[in-house]
């Protein structure tokens, strides 16, 4: 309820900022009015920009070309008649064209992205680098479409006219040029907080966790059967829809677009703009928009520029010396080197006599000092300082309060697809074979449907080699693996995942930064249909599928144990717990095969018999279940078969007892030489 | 040689090693023993500055080597074959052993005779000596486990440190590794070894510790140890 | 912001110690590259500006007021262009603006001086569209020598004084470039011609292989060049590579210095239409040289057609202020277009260079060929400066 | 045939240009898996300090070749501090931080300030760097090549070769590869690896100050001059792979051939076109470049 009254006094700001503007600096001054027009602009791009950056963590600098594209769609338009633009019908001629730059750009983006995001690294960012030249190029060279470097001029059309208005409220009384910026200016906020709405609404989404989540762990995500390529393609999708958008207004405010408009440089600025307000967040987007639009005028002014230099230099020493009485006797330095940077900046600003030809080092050194000492950008700098003052500020955000019952734990039980003779999973012959090294030796493995299959053997005899050829990561060398009568070599992880096989890491893999019951959210993705625009328009099927999976994970929390836990972010979990939420992430997969890498590495005694209860409780609701374990006790008790291996190759397969006494077993765990028996 | 008092260290959050205290004496060969995720690769991380220790002293001939980084660690004698053997597949075996003498070539230990090292270390892993100038990614399992335990060798160290030269390999190899590692006990290097096979281990050991979660249970001499029931029950599981 | 403008205030009046004082300074806005690939350009007309201002503020300012320039760098980019426009009409209120390099600047933020009815001046962008962009009334005037001008020189001098037949055009891809390969078109097209060929490269491409070949291959004898100087130099260089010696002939750009430095002994020979060429060929271009030379400490002037533009800017809009005798921008244009004082720059002595419908200060008969020998600029016929000849004035009606 | 000849020689010679620079971003990738956005001005840097290195040199009467000679170390040293300085300052700081990928944008912020110190230190306008083998063309059977286009084939490949030699022939070589291979494995080899990827960085400025001085005497030297340079090698790396120092070679005459044909026989305009539709369909089909080796990777 909060955050609808921060909309009402956001929409009311925005309403009666152009009349503020116009009564403070005269109805003849349309110069702030477009300058905040272009910032409503710039904001749109930035917020978009920031699910890139921001949420999955990937470096575009093509988002200048994306802008380019969404304003060359809309002037290529009215350059070639199709849009008339200026006359009656301008409005929908705006409208159509914001339409069509949004879909244009969405589609280059997804050229651009599909190949580039493949890979990790910098590619993205290579290749959308590669990508802003050539698009400057085109635009160029395809004169019959884009009328090349001469231009493309558009006329701002009369939205609405309310200078009738003029009459009883004075303040109407402009010219009407003034009019149709003002007009505009209106467009251009209704369209910001749409884009805000709309981020808002895709990052609380479902969408949006598995945006955060496959960035704090890829490989989970991707055995959660959230893809992570299809994830950030679609995040790049997202972002580019929206720089085409804002494009396709920036066309209509300038009215004059050519190719060098959309430069190298300008996104430098919309990377500096979230960097520098902040990440994941609504307002440090549009922060960041403020000072990019005003940096040229800011860089322009010299006693301006002075000014702005000895507020910065004010806040740094005050911070600093606050931070400094607080601070770790440690950390003093290291907090010292930014102060000090600061007033050394100051210094300088009072010094320089000339300051366009420096610009570009401010601008440069800005950037550094943003990446070194401002990495959660403005609002996190002030969130961190308001947090000093008022404690758990900033803390409450995700919070979501359900309660789960035992009703909601089980996804309705259906009739597990069994390969031909009936076994779970057929491994046949599988070979795992890195440069000289065979990790697995054509081994055998058949799971038995409703079973708890254990995986036992000494260090390196490629228990987790096996774990990782099943669930896709690696790709085997040789063999079969036969799974709800199909074969699974050569699938992706997160297409394996979907077809019902889920599992845990040794090494645990959790979202760190999601809550514990956002984690299992995440488990439960597959469980949504809503696409982004069902998200965007918050249909009731999309909330009522979001309270359905916070029931559902709220339920497997509880059986986990982990309900009391349920906001606190899963980094900050004791081990222990981790390893269950991983095994209640899992268990959102509605799995038919679950596999559990070391389960009890790093319990204690008792969470190790609450650990066995959960096991046996997974398998009587029907999920066949593999079990790497080296806590014999554990193996012993519970598993139905139990396989064992050594140096990648099966020695010993049978009922638990009979492979306990089996001398190769013995001597694999002890060591060559030690085959006499124990007692 | 090597003393290590009340180490704690562990990764972020998740505190592995609990204040755990040891002694490798000059020329002896130590084993740490105890079951998998117990804290042995952790210890012996933590030693190598791989991990910062949170606390304790790690004494090497009396100084304090704890907090330090790998690479000046490793300036000072100890040698770690690691887990998993870590080998630089691009590059061919005699480079890898010449990187295992690379504080020597580069002036920060006395240089000695590498070339002849080197030559040994072909004697002693015959295997090697056949595939000398073959990319090391391409050895098979034992093979790059040899070939980790030559190049920490190289550094002609003060003490090795051996983790689980056993992983992964079939019984025969494992069973030749073993006799390498007898070996250079009879040439007194000082050894810290980590091993999943208890009885192996402490065949070829003189001293050992058991570890079980992040904390040293049981310790004395490797014959003693070796009758201990406790300790087989700790691998085999309590219900044998 | 009180507090900003009480400090600006200190400081100018500072700056301004010695000439008029107490009176209301007059604000004139300067927009042009600074920084960047064509900031040669927009530095020299900066420094002829700055050079005028100071020679008229000693004098006693205008209307007994002192100039004072708002110089904003606009980095070449339009969008940078069209928010130095707004700041210098809406924020810093200057009565006229001078400036513009690039044509593309220039078109995308006049509009807005345009709607606020502040006059501009163009003295460096020579796109055929600048001045045309709106109907009267209009406040876009400009003292450089256009493209259409500059193209019909070319032309002239390639197929009529040369006699070529066969022409190639090399122009590169920007605005400037290509609305000068059109131009340059044109006038072909009058003389009943085509060229062989007609190709275009990036800025800073570093090879000129394929366009070249392309027109050698098509028997070019003569290459007409519409680009800037760095690349100029490397069509000039690749030439050269080739074996194959052409003459060039271009827009004024060939006269600039990254243009001649670069291009070494391979620039000598180039031919391009020049307003004025750093020679003291009257006495007003002599003091002109001389001043400069002290004020900024070079000997040669990096761009003396953008200089010595950018000087006269400044006292034409001068003369027009003290004829309004208000800073009015309606006025100034209605004074602008009825120019009753004859003002004598360095380019030309200007005879009420303006009407209503014509805001081309520079006509046809303005300009000369000039010819790059030995690392610098002379006339090609140097009987074009001498005499009568030196001062060559548009003719009335 | 004449012409697709020169055509092709003169894309040979500015594809060795991106090859090489593309082969520094090799080399920081592999050790530390990031590399420099700000490579172009590297190369910048390194021609401009050349240039006046030169000047000074024939300022003192040597004649062209000599001065040449003797600049290069000097400028090779150069580029060397250059390197090590990006990595110091923009590189390490930023991984030090939270922020993901600050390293690309702190050196793209380090390349911004680097081109407005060369635009005040060196001015705007683009200077000559005066050529050792003057600037008559060769003619061979109609192909006319500038000595200086031979001088940056066999100067690139011989650059390439001798840091390639380096690391595999030199104890410090060895432990940049085996930083390469395996970071924490080389710390227990005694490898201080902080340093070696300051000194890998240290590497790829030097080959780009070097390309630098190549490309000087046959283009133009000045503060602009590497901007669409680096980003051409980004090209070339990805579709040679950043893994494979062939790659780069090839990749590059791959680029620079299809750059000059494309002018000549399609359109001068489209020039840049095929190659970005190359990377797009390398990145498709073979993401990790054609001669790249695709990474495992580790759970």
């Amino acid at each position: 309820m909060f955050k609808y009254s921060a909309l009402v006094f956001g929409l009311l700001g925005v309403a009666v900022l152009p009349l503020l503007i116009l009564a403070i600096f005269g109805s003849s001054s349309p110069y702030y009015l477009h300058l905040v027009i272009v910032i409503g602009i710039f904001s749109i791009l930035v917020l978009g920009l920031d699910i890139v950056f921001g949420y999955t963590g990937e470096v575009s600098l093509g988002h200048s070309a994306l802008f380019g594209i969404g304003a060359y769609t809309a002037g290529c338009m009215v350059h070639h008649q199709l849009l008339v633009g200026g006359s009656a019908s301008g409005t929908i001629d705006i409208l159509i064209a914001m339409v069509l730059g949004t879909i244009v750009a969405a589609a280059f983006g997804a050229l651009l992205a599909l190949p580039a995001l493949q890979v990790t690294g910098p590619y993205l960012a290579m290749v959308t680098l590669a990508f802003g030249t050539i698009i400057g190029i085109l635009i160029n060279e395809t004169d019959a479409i884009t009328n090349g470097p001469k231009g493309i001029t558009l006329v701002k059309p009369m939205l609405f006219d309310l200078r009738w208005l003029g009459d009883t409220i004075p303040m109407f009384k402009i010219k009407a040029a003034l009019m149709k910026d003002v007009a505009f200016y209106y467009l251009v906020m209704a369209t910001l907080l749409g884009t805000i709405v709309f981020v808002n609404r895709i990052v609380a989404s479902h969408y949006g966790r598995a945006f955060e989540a496959l960035r704090d762990s890829p490989i989970a995500s991707d055995c959660m059967a959230v893809s992570v390529y299809k994830h950030k393609v679609l995040a790049f999708v997202i972002s580019a829809a929206l720089a085409g958008l804002a494009g396709s207004l920036f066309a209509y405010s300038e009215q004059y677009i050519a190719p060098n408009n959309f430069s190298f440089e300008q996104t430098i600025g919309f990377l500096l703009a979230v960097t520098m307000g902040g990440r994941k967040s609504r307002i440090g987007p549009i922060l960041g928009a403020i000072i990019i639009v005003s940096l040229p005028a800011l860089l322009g002014d010299l006693q301006l520029f002075r000014g702005i230099a000895a507020l910065i230099a004010i806040v740094a020493v005050a911070s600093g010396t606050y931070a400094q009485i607080k601070a770790d006797p440690k950390d003093r330095i290291a907090i010292l080197v930014p102060v000090l940077l600061c007033l050394a900046f100051f210094a300088l600003s009072l010094f320089i006599t000339n300051i366009t030809d420096f610009k570009r080092s401010i601008y440069g050194l800005m950037i550094l000092f943003v990446v070194y000492y401002l990495p959660e950008g403005i609002v996190g700098f002030l969130r961190k300082l308001v947090a000093q003052f008022v404690p758990g500020f900033g803390k409450t955000e995700h919070k979501i309060d359900v309660h789960g019952d035992a009703a909601h734990i089980w996804a309705p039980p259906a009739s597990p697809a069994l390969n031909a003779n009936g076994s779970m999973i057929d491994v046949k012959g599988v070979v795992m074979q890195f440069g000289g090294l065979k990790a697995l030796d054509t081994v055998d493995l058949n799971v038995q449907p409703r079973t708890i299959h254990g995986l036992i053997g000494p260090n390196g005899s490629g228990k987790s080699t096996m774990m990782n050829v099943l669930t896709g990561i690696y790709r085997p060398t040789g063999g079969d693996i036969q799974f709800a009568n199909g074969s699974i070599v050569g699938a992706k992880s997160p297409d394996i995942a979907g077809k019902g096989i889920a599992r845990t890491f040794q090494n645990v893999q959790l979202f760190g930064e999601l809550s514990v019951i956002e984690n299992v959210m995440v488990g439960l993705h597959h469980t949504y249909e809503t696409g982004i625009a069902g998200v965007a328009l918050r249909l009731p099927s999309a909330a009522r599928e979001e309270q359905e999976a916070r029931v559902r994970a709220a339920s497997i929390l509880g059986f986990v144990g982990l309900e009391a836990l349920a906001n606190e972010e899963a980094r900050n979990l004791p081990y222990g717990k981790m390893r269950l939420l991983e095994i209640g992430r899992a268990l959102a997969l509605d799995p038919q095969l679950l596999l559990l890498d070391e389960p009890a590495a790093g319990l204690t005694a008792p969470d190790i018999k609450e650990l066995i209860a959960i096991i046996r409780k997974i398998k009587e609701h029907g999920i066949t279940v593999i079990l790497i374990e080296h806590h014999m006790d554990v193996v012993m008790s519970i598993c139905d078969t139990v396989t064992v291996l050594d140096f990648g190759q099966k020695i010993a397969e049978g009922k638990p007892a009979t492979v306990q006494a089996n001398p190769r077993v013995i001597e694999a765990y002890l060591g060559g030489t030690a085959a006499e028996p124990a007692h | 040689m090597l003393q290590v008092e009340n180490l704690v260290a562990g990764y972020g959050k998740v505190q592995v090693l609990q204040g755990i205290s040891l002694n490798v004496p000059d020329g002896q060969l130590v084993t740490l023993i105890g079951s998998n995720g117990a804290g042995k690769t952790t210890t012996l991380r933590a030693l190598t500055g791989m991990i910062r220790p949170e606390s304790g002293r790690v004494l090497l001939g009396g100084k304090d080597i704890a907090g330090m980084p790998a690479f000046a660690i490793t300036k000072f004698g100890v040698a770690h074959s690691p887990e998993g053997r870590r080998v630089f597949p691009t590059l061919s075996v005699a480079d890898n052993l010449e990187l295992g003498a690379y504080t020597r070539l580069t002036g920060q230990r006395p240089k000695g005779d590498v070339k002849g090292d080197i030559d040994k270390m072909f004697d002693l892993f015959s295997r090697l000596g056949e595939r000398r100038n073959q990319l090391a990614g391409t050895l098979s399992g034992g093979e790059q486990q040899m070939l980790a335990m030559a190049r920490a060798l190289m550094l002609q160290p003060q003490v090795l440190l051996l983790d689980e030269p056993s992983m992964g390999l079939s019984p025969r190899l494992v069973e030749e590794v073993f006799s390498i590692i007898g070996r250079l006990k009879k040439e007194k290097v000082t050894m810290l070894l980590v091993e999943q096979f208890a009885a192996a281990a402490l065949e070829v050991a003189d001293y050992g510790y058991v570890m079980e979660n992040g904390k040293l249970t049981v310790h004395g001499p490797a014959d003693k140890l070796k009758k201990d029931a406790a300790v087989r029950a700790a691998y085999l599981g309590a219900a044998h | 912001m009180a507090i900003k403008y009480v400090l600006l205030a200190a400081v100018l009046s500072a700056a301004c110690a010695g000439a008029v004082q107490a009176q209301e300074p007059i604000k004139v806005g300067l927009s042009g590259p600074f920084t960047g690939g064509s900031s040669a350009m927009g530095v020299s007309m900066r420094d002829g500006v700055k050079l005028a201002v100071g020679e008229i503020n000693a004098k006693g300012g205008v209307m007994g007021r002192p100039l004072v320039v708002v110089e904003r760098d606009d980095e070449a980019k339009n969008e940078v262009g069209v928010q130095v426009a707004q700041e210098l009409i809406n924020k810093e209120k200057v009565v006229a603006t001078l400036g513009f390099i690039n044509t593309g600047v220039s078109l995308a933020s006049q509009r807005f001086y345009q709607e606020a009815e502040i006059p501009v001046f163009n003295n460096v962008a020579t796109g055929s569209a600048v001045t045309k962009q709106f109907p009267a009334p209009n406040y876009i005037f400009r003292n450089a020598a256009y493209d259409t001008v500059q193209s019909a020189m070319i032309v002239e001098e390639a197929i009529g004084r040369k006699g070529f037949k066969k022409v190639a055009i090399l122009a590169d891809s920007t605005n400037y470039g290509q609305f000068g390969k059109d131009d340059l078109l044109k006038a072909l097209t009058a003389k009943g011609m085509t060229p062989v060929a007609v190709e275009k490269f990036n800025v800073k491409d570093t090879d000129m292989t394929s366009q070249l070949l392309k027109a050698k291959e098509a028997g070019a004898e003569a290459i007409l060049t519409y680009a800037i100087g760095p690349e100029l130099a490397q069509i000039a260089n690749g030439m050269a590579k080739l074996g194959w010696k052409v003459p060039m002939i271009g827009s004024w750009t060939l006269s600039m210095a990254s243009f001649i430095d670069p291009a070494g002994p391979n620039a000598d020979g180039a031919m391009m239409p020049q307003t004025f060429i750093q020679a003291p060929t009257t006495p007003k271009r002599k003091a002109f040289i001389e001043a400069y030379q002290a004020a900024y400490k070079v000997d040669r002037i990096p761009s003396p057609v953008s200089a010595a533009q950018g000087y006269d800017s400044v006292y034409l809009l001068a003369a027009a202020i003290e004829q309004a005798k208000s800073t009015d921008g309606v006025k100034i244009r209605e004074a602008l277009e009825s120019l009753k004082t004859k003002v004598e720059g360095v380019v030309t002595t200007y005879d009420a260079p303006f009407t209503k419908d014509d805001h081309e200060a520079i006509s046809g008969n303005i300009p000369v060929m000039g010819i790059v020998k030995g690392g610098r600029v002379e006339a090609v016929d140097m009987k074009d400066l001498e005499g009568d000849k030196a001062l060559r004035v548009k003719p009335k009606g | 045939m004449e012409i697709l000849f020169q055509l092709i020689v003169s894309g040979i010679a500015v594809g060795m240009i991106y090859g090489i620079i593309a082969f520094g971003y090799q080399l920081t990738f592999a050790t530390s898996k990031t590399l420099n956005f700000g490579q172009g001005e590297a190369l910048m840097l390194g021609a401009l300090v050349g240039w006046s290195t030169i000047r000074y040199l024939l300022s003192l009467g040597l004649s062209p070749m000599p001065a040449y000679l003797l600049m290069i170390p000097v400028v090779l040293v150069f580029g060397m501090m250059q390197g090590a300085f990006v990595e110091l300052l923009g590189v390490r700081q930023a991984i030090k931080t939270k922020s993901e990928a600050g390293w690309i944008m702190a050196t793209i912020a380090l390349g911004i300030i680097f081109l407005n110190i060369a635009e005040n230190v060196w001015g705007r306008d683009d200077l000559s760097f005066p050529s050792p083998l003057g600037n008559t063309s060769l003619n061979f059977f109609g192909v006319r090549v500038l000595p200086m286009e031979i001088v940056i084939v066999f100067g690139a490949i011989g650059m390439m070769l001798l840091v390639e030699l380096f690391n595999r022939t030199s104890i410090y070589g060895k432990a940049v590869v085996a930083t390469a291979a395996d970071r924490d494995a080389a710390q227990l080899m005694g490898i201080n690896t902080s340093r070696v990827i300051t000194f890998s960085y240290a590497l790829s400025s030097m080959v780009a100050a070097f390309a630098g001085i190549m490309v000087a005497p046959v283009t133009l030297t000045g503060a602009t001059m590497g901007a669409s340079l680096g980003l051409k090698a980004f090209a070339v790396a990805i579709i040679g792979g950043l893994s494979s120092g062939i790659g780069v070679v090839v990749g590059g005459l791959i680029l620079g051939i299809t750059e000059t044909l494309t002018g000549y026989f399609i359109s001068t305009g489209y020039k840049d076109v095929p190659g970005l539709i190359l990377l797009l369909l390398v990145l498709s089909l073979k993401p990790a470049g054609l001669f790249g080796k695709t990474a495992i990777k580790k759970v």
